[in-house]
Order: C-alpha cells, then structure tokens, then sequence
C-alpha cells in the first residue's frame, strides 16, 4: 500500500494522542469529557477504516457488484457509539453534579475543597 | 430444554429483569426480584460448573449463528468458576443491600440502584461467559457504566469526583480494549477468541500483533487496578455506598482478572508472541510493588474503607504474581486467589457495611468499643482480616500457600526465595493493618456521651449474608477440593492454550 | 475407645468444653464446673492413648484433605504423647488455681478467660498428635491466635503493648519464617509427614539444610530462641494462671516440641550431624542459655525475672535437639517434662504473692515467707527442681543433656550446662531466702497477709510434689522416649 | 424564544418531517442503510428541538417522564421478549428463524422487532437525557 493511502491511521494516530493529551492535561472536568470523546472517536475511525475494502461498495446487494466493504467493523462500532454516547451522558451528568456540589469543575479547586475538609 | 439454554438465561434473565426493576419503582418490590434473580443467576451458574466439570466446555450460538461468524458464549472450567464466584457474590449482596440502601440513599433512588445492580451484574457475568472478543468489550462497558452510577450514587460528595475518576480511568482502559480488539481483528479477520487462538501463531512476528497485545495488557491492568494503574480504586471503593463497595471489591476487578488471563493464555497463549520471559519481567515486578507499596500505603489510612480498598489493590498483586509465573501452581494459585479473596475481602467489606450502618462513617477512631457493641459484625471483620493476613484455616492460607510453592518452583533459586519473602512480607503488613482496627475496636473504651443503647447490633438481614461469606473463607481454608480442584483443572487448561 | 476416636476426642474434648463454657457464661460456679470436667475428660483421654504408645503403636487420624496430598492428619508418638500428657495434666491443676485465683483478683470477662484457655488447649492437643508439618502449623497459629486475649486479658495499655510484641514476633517469625520453610520441605521432600529418620535425608544437602534449619529454628518464635525472645517477657502482662500453664508449660513447650519435631522427623539427626550444620545451632542454643540467664538476674519484676528463666531452660531443649545425638534428643525431650513441673510451681506462687499481697517485685518480698510459708516453700521446691538439684526432677533432664553433650564431643557445653545451674542459683533462690531469713520491709501495710486462696495452695501442692516425684519415677518418661533415640549408638 | 417567530414556524414545519424520516430509516433498516439506533436518535432530535424552540414544558406534556421510562423499558424488554420467544418456539436465544414457518420470513420478522425495541429506547433514552440535563436547577 502506498503512503498516502493509509492516511486515514494517521488521523487516526492524531486523533487518538491530542484526546488522550486532553485527557491527562485539562483540569477542567468537561474539558476531560471532550478529549474522552474526541480519543473515542480515534478508534471508530480506526475500526471504520479497516472495513474499507478497496473499489468495494456500500454493503448493499445490488446488480453489478461484486465487491463490497466489509459491514462487520461498522456494525461493532455503531455499538461503540452508542456507548461512547451512555458514557458522555453520564460523565456530563456527573459534571452537573460536580459542579452543584463544588460549585466549581476546576479539578485543582475540587481537590483544594476535599483537603479543607 | 432449560438446561441447553443455561448460558443464555445466564445473561439474559438479570438483563430482562433490570427494564422490569425501573419499571416497578417501589423499592421493596425492586429488591425483592432483584435478590430472586441473583439467587436464579447463581443456580444457573452452579449448574453451568457442574455441566463443565462433569463433560466438557459448552458452547452457545447466540442467534443460532455458528462461530467464528456469530456470537457464541463459551464455557469452560475458568470461566465457569468465575461466573460462579460472580453469581454468588451477587446473590450474597443483594439480601444484603436492602437495609443497607434504605438507610443511605433516599427513597426514589432505590430502584434506579436495583436496577444499576442488575445491570453491572449483568455485564460482568456476560464478560466472563462470552466467547467473543467485541462482545466482550460491550458486556465491560455494560458493567462500567452501571458502576460509575452506582459509585456516584455513595452519599458523601467525593463520590462523585471518585466516579468521575473512575470513569474517565474505565473509559481509557475500555479503549484501549478495544483498540487490541481491533487490531487483532485487522490481521486475523475474526473477533471469535478460539478463531484467533488458532489463527495467531503464525504471526508470532507480526507488530499488530504486539500493539494489540500491549494494547490489551494495558487496558486490562487499568479496569483491574494493576499497580501504577490503581489510583482510581482507593476512592472509588471508599466513598460508593457500603453494598456497592462490597460488590464491587469482590467481583469487578476478579473478572477484569479473568479478561487479562484470557487474552494471555487462550488467545495469545498458543502463539508465541507470549514469551514467558516477557511475562515474567513484566508481571512478577509489578505484582512485587503491588504487595509491597499498597500494603504499607494501607497502614496509614485512617478510613477503614479505604484501608481494605488498598488492600484489595495489594491483593491484585499476588493474583499478578501468580499470573506472572506462568506456571501451573502459579496459575493454580492466581485463581484460588481470585475467588478466596473474592469471599474474603466481600465479607469483610460486608461487615464494614454493617458498621457504617449503625455509625454512619468508617473512619478508624469512630470503631472505639465496637468490639463490645457490635460484637457479632467485629468478630466477623477479625476473622476475615485473619483471612487476609493467611492463617491456617482461613481461605487465604491456602492462597499463599499455593502462591509460595510456586515462587519456590522458579529456576532462579534467589529470584524464587525473594519473591517468597516478598509474599509472606505482605502478610506481615496484612497483620499490622489489620490489628490496628482490632485494638481500636477491642482495647479502647467507647466514646462518652452516646448511651450503650443506641449502638446495636446489625440487622440479621444484613449479619448472615456477612457471616455467610465470611464462614465461606473459613470453610474454604478447611476443605479446598472444590476449589483447588477447579482452579488447578482450569490452570492447566489455560497453559494448555485454548481447547 | 480406640486410639482413632482418642485422637479426635482429645481435640474435640476442650472445643466442645469451649462451647458450654459460652453457654453457662452467666453462673460462674456451673461455667468452672465445665472447666474442671473438660480437663479431666481431657487427660483420661490422653492418659488411654499411653499403654499403646508404650507398646510401640503409632495410631493415626486422618481428618480431611487439606491441600492436595496434604491432609490434616494425626499421629501419635512418643514426644508428642510427653507433651499431651504433660499440657492436659498440668491443666487440671490450673484449672483448679484459675478459680481461686481469677476470683481472688476479681478479674473481667472471665468467661472469655476459659474460652480462650480451652482453645488454647484444644490447640496443644492438636501440636502435639500432629502427624505432618502442615497440621503442627496450623495449630501452632491457632495457638497463638487462641492466647493474644488472654495476654491481653486486662485490655489496658500495657496489655496491648504486650499483646502486640507477642502476637508480632510469634505470627512474624511463623509466616515470615516457617510457613517458608514448611512449604520449601514440601518443594523439596514431596512430603511433610513426621518419618523417623526425617524426610530430607538424601534430598537436601548442605547449604540448603543449614538455611532450612535456620528458618525453621527462627520461625519457631516460639521456642523463644534469642534474639526473638521479646514475646515471652511481654506475656507477662497476662494474667498469672495464663504465664503459669500456656508461657510455662503449653506456649513455650509448643515451641521447643516443635523444634524438636523439626530434628528429630523432618531433618533426622543423623542427617543435621553427618553434615555439621548443627554446630553453629548448637552454639546458639549455649549463648541464649547463658544470656538469659544473665538477664534474668537484673530483672526485680518476679514474672519478668521467671520468663528469662524460661528462656534460658528453653534453650536447653533446643541445645538437646541441636546436638543430634540420642541421648541429646531424650534429654531435651525429658527436659520438657521436668521444666514444666518447676516452672509452674514457680509461677503459681508468684501469682499466690500477688493475689495474698499485690506485689510484684523481688525487692518486696523481704520477710514475705515467714507469712506465707507454703508458698515460699513451694517456690524453693521449683527452683531447686529448676536448678537441677536432687532430689528433683529437674536433675534428669540435664543429667541425659549432659550425657548427649559427651556423645556429641561437645565438652564445652557440659561446662555451659554447669555456668547456667550457678547462674540459676544466683537468680532464683535469693527469693526464698529473702522471704524465710530477709527483714520485713517494715510496712506490713492495712490488710493482714496471708496465704493465697485454698485452690491456689492445693494447685501449687500438687505440682511441687510433681517435682519431688519426678526425680525417684523418671523412668515410664525415659521408657517413653526411648525409641526416639533409633538408629544411634545407644549405650 | 417567545418572540422568534420564523424559527418557531420552520419548527413546526420540520416537525412531521423529522419524524417522518425517522420512521422511515427505523422500517427501511432492513433493506437499506438504517437502522434503530439511527432512527431513535433521529426520532430524538425532533422532540428535542421541540423542546428547544418551546420549551421543556410544553415538550414534556407531549413526553412526559414517567412515560418515557415506562418507554426505555418497554424497547428492551421488546428486544429480550423476541430473544424469548425464539427460546420457546425451540430456537437458541434470538434465532429468529423460528420466529415464521421458513428461517428467511423469520428473520425478517425477528430483525423487524428488535430493531423496533432498540429505536424505541435509544429515542426515550436520549429524550430523558436531554430533559434531564436542561430541566437540571430550574426547580
């Protein structure tokens, strides 16, 4: 294969790094939420990719193909989706709480708050 | 007929009951069919261990799809234990989180909690049972979800950052999962774990391979708090509500255990991209700093809970290094571990539920007198602390028994006698962490003020599930030959790489 | 009854006694009636098993299958029928002293006191019928769990200190060290059964036979071995019938019988003398005889000032069994028997002292024997015995030491074993000349002194004439343990 | 958004064919492209952009909570009930060529159903969270 052609791993390598650098870096609760996402949506990428089958087609029988990509990656992440959706309802869910509690989403203020007490 | 089903009634009966849970709102109808269905989950899996034991792994196409193309759930002598030890953890703590609920979580919270139960019930079994790597990763995800609500559902506020950490940890963890998934998926082009198993062994040299290899440990290591990988754990475990916690500590991170024992021996094991040595290196280091570390970090917590939370992650460790040996004993001894120290450490966190119960923390100085007060719950800590620590007669003697011989069987005589050391050194910490709660509890006056009444003795709905697992860790320190047995059979299974 | 069931008994025997002394825990007179029975029952049951032993049968019990090809089995044999006999014996007479004297003192939870003490015994019973390692240790452990409430007994601060030497040491030295060892032999022998002639001959050599002994004689904690001889000191805090059966006789006999085990059954003697590993144990055994007794001859607290003693006549168990020779082994063994008589008798009184005066210190004493001369004259009758002076018991003991000590070429330890009896003149009899011929401390206090309770005095009677017996009917002992001498030169 | 006027119409306007396609991807899904998941989410989108426009009120007396829940519970227990009843008919669980006299209709059948129980649910689901989220300290 040539170079370019793969350059959807590639996005998928940024995709995957900046995410998990959200991850670790923000303090900011939602910020961490976003970088979760954006990390996740790294692998659907990924998984969505490697169903592609080159001058296949949408796997739909009809008259004329004879190659089509591979549906089974797609239906997998589909199911990843929909997590990846539960989970950022719940984290988001879990913000709101936060920040009722805290009055903040800081995570530094949240920890200066648990030491005081 | 039922019994050709079991596997999936297994799964599916506390999943349907779960919808029917949220939809019956009342919290004692809730519990009620929420502990009827964890009573049918462990006869289900009782039954399933027999079946296995006595002809043979059984396997189900789900859908009447034939492997490798559909799901099938598989059975054999690992995963049937674990479900066992899943199932009956579950149907100890559900009686038990009756009254435990009613009294730390407000009314219309109730069902909302069965429901969660069921489900993270639901998922862990389902991750033990399935046979199929992607689904695998869905039941993981099922059972996370539901744990991260039941954490944040813990009374204190911390429980909710405690969660929140947990999730984001869980989420990564369950990435990583399936990003291994799938790039196995990429050079083999099948998702079945028997399928792979045969398929992988020529590619021994192959980088996707490894990546997905390294990919899997590390995903796995982060949802079974292997040692640098644990920080989640202490707070999640201390500040979720008492049933929970004991759920929880007994059961999510064994079968997070089970996921890593697969992936190495069944999928990996027949291929050679699993050299023992790496194993070794890897593993053995790890679960030495998990004993050690975790175990002196539990000697200076002052919240009980937190204590046995580290505990738990030091417990991790010896299972690791059992998993590190690679060996038959070794093996032997990792599952032993896993379902010894799932009664242990189930119990005592039961007992601890039972002391929050009636004091409403379980922070160290408030346990002064308890001996006196609540005598049968103290007695029931003391005996599985003394379960922890590996006295003879208790469950987790046996454990380190099994874990001792095989460090002792390692070739590199000075490797094998340190590691020894370093085993019975962590019982040694073991003691000291948990006589400091003992002298609390026994040797200190109660506290001025409060009269003698008002501390009582636990409800017995929440005393026998507790002695019940603690008698457990007694009874299988005395008799072993259903677990030893089992776990030796599916230790030899394992090395045996797949079948 | 047959052996088998004899076996089992003696384990139940106290458990089930254990449990009616919870269920009448409210009437104090039905609750020690249940004592006194359950210890009597006890040694007839072990008393039954003797003719057999003597006959040269060895009956076995099996109980269950513990780990795989590791069952919790029972055998008797000649040193553990010594030291069932000795342990159960010496319960009745305790029995009989713990009423007297828990009552006297008004002491708390003293129902929780004969639990614990009957569990305790269960588990001696258990040591001694071991028939492999892995039973021995598990209820070495029992052991030891079964006495921390009753070294803590007074639930103060210095119960808790000591309570926490204790119960470290011992449960450090037994996981850290001997479960090492245990499962090492295990490793190594493929079996853990107690074989005459031991079960390492032939599979381990030299190096690993001395690391193996040393983990064992320091994972024995509780032969009180120096350096880890802290825990029995620290026992003292307990109550006196407690220091007086389990620290004397059951606790530190356990320990020095478990030593003995480990020589005699798991390494053979022959095995530790062909490859000289004993010699350095040997020297050991000599330096915590002699510094001990040193120690114990700077200590004024009465029950500290007797605990080093112990520690001391404990090492010359441990000498009998470091010397690997036959006589050595029957010497050690007979000094078990003889040691728990003095000892006791010495332990009775000090809490006799303590219960008729509250005092606890050597320096009090002065003059105390011309009020209370039984007892003092009990405490000269044991220290005599534990001195090795005919015509008591504790001669024998050192007598056959000696004898083994020559068998072994050791010269130097014959002369150990003469430093240590000056020594323990030096510490021990200046009590009783002090209470018989010492001035009185010229403060007779509020209360009139006098002799201890009734059941204390008839406790201490029978144990001081145990003493006295013991030195003109040694011989069913040395018949007993003559077989333990097999496959030596037997002179 | 009282006085929008034009985004008020134009939702009103999309509001039919919002939904419209939504049903139409949940019964196409097994033909084409579609599905439940896609079709709940679609489905979802409508009310919540009703919601958006009118007010959680007025989109609440529409889908009120209670029977949203009843909703969520109602499409799995749909799925799992179709999964039982291809066990009672003698198939493995969701062998859905039990389900009709030949395995093809049967499949059909099944497919039909359980993608019905996921749409209904996913859509619930995402209308709970949305008012969940929005109603959150109005109260």
């Amino acid at each position: 294969m040539d170079a370019p052609g793969l350059y959807n791993y590639w996005i998928v390598i940024v995709l995957m790094m900046t995410g998990f650098y959200v991850v670790i870096s923000r303090g900011n609760l939602v910020k961490k939420i976003v970088g979760l996402n954006i990390f996740q949506t790294s692998v659907f990428i990924l998984y969505i990719t490697m169903g592609k089958v080159s001058g296949g087609t949408a796997p739909i029988l009809a008259e004329g193909f004879e190659t089509y990509s591979n549906p089974l990656p797609h239906v997998l992440i589909l199911t990843a989706i929909v997590v990846g959706v539960a989970t950022t309802a719940l984290g988001c869910a879990l913000v709101v709480r936060i920040k009722e509690a805290y009055g903040t989403v800081e995570e530094d203020e949240i920890q200066r708050q648990d030491d005081a007490t | 007929m039922i019994a050709t089903h079991l596997p999936a009634l297994q799964i599916v009966v506390p999943l349907v009951s779960a919808p029917i849970c949220l939809l019956l709102r009342r919290s004692g109808l809730a519990w009620a069919l929420a502990s009827i269905v964890s009573w049918a989950a462990l006869a289900c899996a009782a039954l399933l261990l027999q079946q296995v034991l006595s002809s043979g792994p059984i396997s189900y196409h789900l859908g009447g799809w034939a492997p490798p193309w559909g799901i099938e759930y598989r059975i054999d002598a690992v995963n049937g234990f674990v479900l066992l030890i899943v199932a009956a953890i579950g149907a100890v703590v559900m009686p038990y989180a009756r009254v435990s609920v009613a009294h730390e979580l407000p009314e219309e919270q109730h069902a909302t909690f069965y429901t969660a139960l069921l489900l993270c019930l639901t998922g862990l079994l389902g991750v033990t049972i399935t046979g199929d790597a992607f689904n695998l990763f869905v039941f993981l995800e099922i059972s996370s979800l539901s744990s991260y609500v039941l954490i944040a559902l813990g009374r204190d506020r911390r429980a909710l950052t405690a969660a929140f950490q947990y999730l984001v940890m869980g989420t990564i963890g369950a990435t990583f999962i399936v990003i291994g998934v799938g790039l196995l998926y990429m050079v083999t082009g099948t998702l079945n774990m028997l399928d792979l198993a045969e398929r992988l062994p020529p590619m021994s040299e192959n980088r996707t391979v490894l990546a997905a290899f390294a990919f899997l440990t590390v995903g796995a290591g982060l949802k079974l708090a292997l040692f640098p990988l644990h920080f989640w754990l202490p707070n999640a475990y201390a500040y979720a509500p008492s049933a929970v916690t004991a759920f929880l500590a007994a059961t999510a991170t064994k079968v997070s255990i089970y996921i890593l024992l697969r992936f190495f021996f069944t999928v990996f094991g027949a291929a050679n991209t699993l050299e023992l040595g790496t194993l070794e290196n890897l593993l053995i280091p790890l679960g030495v700093a998990a004993i050690l570390v975790c175990s002196t970090v539990a000697i200076f917590q002052t919240d009980v809970k937190r204590m046995l939370a580290y505990s738990s992650v030091a417990q991790v460790g010896y299972i690791v290094l059992g998993i590190g040996f690679a060996s038959t004993t070794g093996l032997t001894a990792a599952i032993v571990h896993l379902f010894n120290h799932a009664m242990t450490k189930g119990g005592l966190f039961l007992a601890l539920g039972c002391v929050v119960l009636r004091l409403g923390s379980a922070r160290l100085e408030s346990l002064e007198g308890l001996g006196r007060r609540m005598p049968l719950t103290m007695f029931a800590f003391v005996l599985g602390g003394l379960s922890l620590i590996g006295v003879p007669l208790t469950a987790g003697f046996i454990s380190k028994w099994m874990l001792v011989q095989a460090a002792l069987e390692q070739d590199n005589r000075f490797l094998a006698a340190a590691v020894a050391a370093v085993i019975l050194i962590g019982s040694l910490l073991a003691i000291v962490y948990i006589w400091r709660v003992v002298e609390v509890a026994y040797f200190r006056p109660a506290p001025e003020g409060d009269g003698e009444g008002e501390i009582a003795e636990a409800p017995l709905s929440m005393l026998i599930p507790t002695w019940f697992l603690i008698g457990a860790s007694i009874y299988f320190g005395i008799d072993t030959s259903l677990t030893l047995g089992v776990a030796k059979r599916a230790a030899e299974l394992l090395l045996g790489g797949g079948a | 009854m047959s052996p088998e069931s004899a076996i089992l008994l003696s384990l139940g025997i106290p458990l089930a006694g254990a449990v009616l002394i919870a269920l009448f825990g409210r009437r104090p007179n039905l609750r020690e009636g249940v004592t006194l029975t359950t210890a009597a029952l006890l040694f007839g049951t072990v008393l039954t098993l003797v003719p057999g032993i003597m006959a040269g049968g060895r009956p076995e019990a099996t109980l269950i299958e513990m780990l795989p090809g590791l069952p919790l089995r029972f055998e008797v044999e000649p040193l553990g029928m010594l030291f069932a006999l000795i342990a159960s014996g010496l319960w009745i007479v305790n029995s009989i002293y713990s009423i007297g004297y828990m009552r006297a003192n008004r002491e708390k939870n003293q129902t929780r006191f004969y639990i614990c003490f009957a569990i305790a015994l269960a588990s001696t019973m258990g040591i001694a019928f071991a028939g492999n390692m892995l039973t021995l240790f598990v209820f070495y452990e029992a052991l030891t769990l079964s006495t921390y409430p009753l070294v803590t007994h007074k639930g103060d601060a210095a119960a808790k200190q000591g309570g926490r030497t204790y119960l470290g040491i011992l449960l450090f030295t037994s996981i850290g060290l001997q479960l090492l060892a245990i499962i090492w032999t295990w490793q190594v022998a493929g079996t853990l059964d107690f074989t005459l002639g031991g079960i390492l001959a032939g599979k381990a050599e030299g190096p690993v036979v001395g690391i193996l002994l040393l983990l064992y004689i320091y994972g024995i904690g509780k032969a009180a071995l120096m350096p880890f001889h802290r825990w029995l000191p620290a026992a003292m805090v307990a109550p006196t019938p407690v220091s007086a059966l389990l620290h004397a006789v059951a606790v530190v006999k356990a320990g020095v019988f478990t030593v003995m085990k480990v020589v005699v059954y798991i390494f053979g003697i022959d095995l530790l003398a062909s490859t000289g590993q004993n010699l350095w144990l040997i020297y050991l055994a000599a330096a915590s005889i002699l510094i001990a007794s040193l120690v114990a001859m700077t200590k004024d607290n009465l029950k500290a000032r007797l605990a080093y003693s112990t520690v001391s006549q404990l090492g010359y168990v441990v000498l009998g069994a470091a010397l690997a020779t036959s006589w050595g082994v029957i010497g050690g063994s007979m000094h078990i028997a003889m040691h728990a008589f003095g000892k006791i008798t010495l332990f009775f009184c000090a809490g006799a002292i303590y219960t008729a005066t509250q005092k606890t210190e050597v320096s009090e004493l002065s003059g105390l024997g011309r009020v209370m001369p039984f007892t003092f004259g009990a405490f000269l009758i044991g220290a005599l015995s534990i001195i090795g002076l005919p015509p008591f018991g504790g001669l024998w003991g050192k007598w056959y030491l000696a004898l083994g000590a020559l068998q072994a070429g050791q010269i130097a330890m014959v002369a150990v074993l003469m430093i240590s009896s000056l020594l323990s003149i030096a510490y021990l009899m200046p009590i009783p000349i002090q209470g018989f011929f010492g001035k009185g401390n010229g403060n007779p206090g509020p209360v009139e002194i006098k002799e201890a309770p009734l059941p204390c005095l008839i406790a201490i009677g029978i144990t001081a004439f145990g003493c006295l017996a013991l030195f003109f009917f040694p011989d069913p002992i040395y018949q007993l343990l003559r077989p333990l001498g097999f496959n030596t030169n037997d002179p | 958004m009282q006085r929008h006027i034009v985004l008020r119409v134009t939702t009103k306007l999309l509001m039919p064919f919002i939904l419209l396609f939504a049903l139409y991807v949940q019964f196409h899904g097994d033909f084409g492209p579609g599905g439940g998941f896609q079709a709940g989410v679609i489905f979802g989108a409508g009310f919540i952009l009703y919601a958006l426009v009118y007010g959680i009120e007025s989109a609440q007396r529409v889908a009120p909570a209670g029977a949203l829940r009843v909703l969520i519970s109602a499409g799995l227990l749909l799925y799992i009930g179709t999964g039982f009843a291809t066990l009672a008919l003698g198939g493995n669980f969701l062998d859905y060529g039990m389900l009709a006299h030949e395995p093809a209709r049967g499949q059909h059948l099944g497919i039909f159903l359980v993608e019905l129980g996921v749409g209904v649910t996913v859509a619930a689901t995402m209308v709970t969270v949305f008012f969940n989220f929005a109603s959150r300290g109005q109260d």
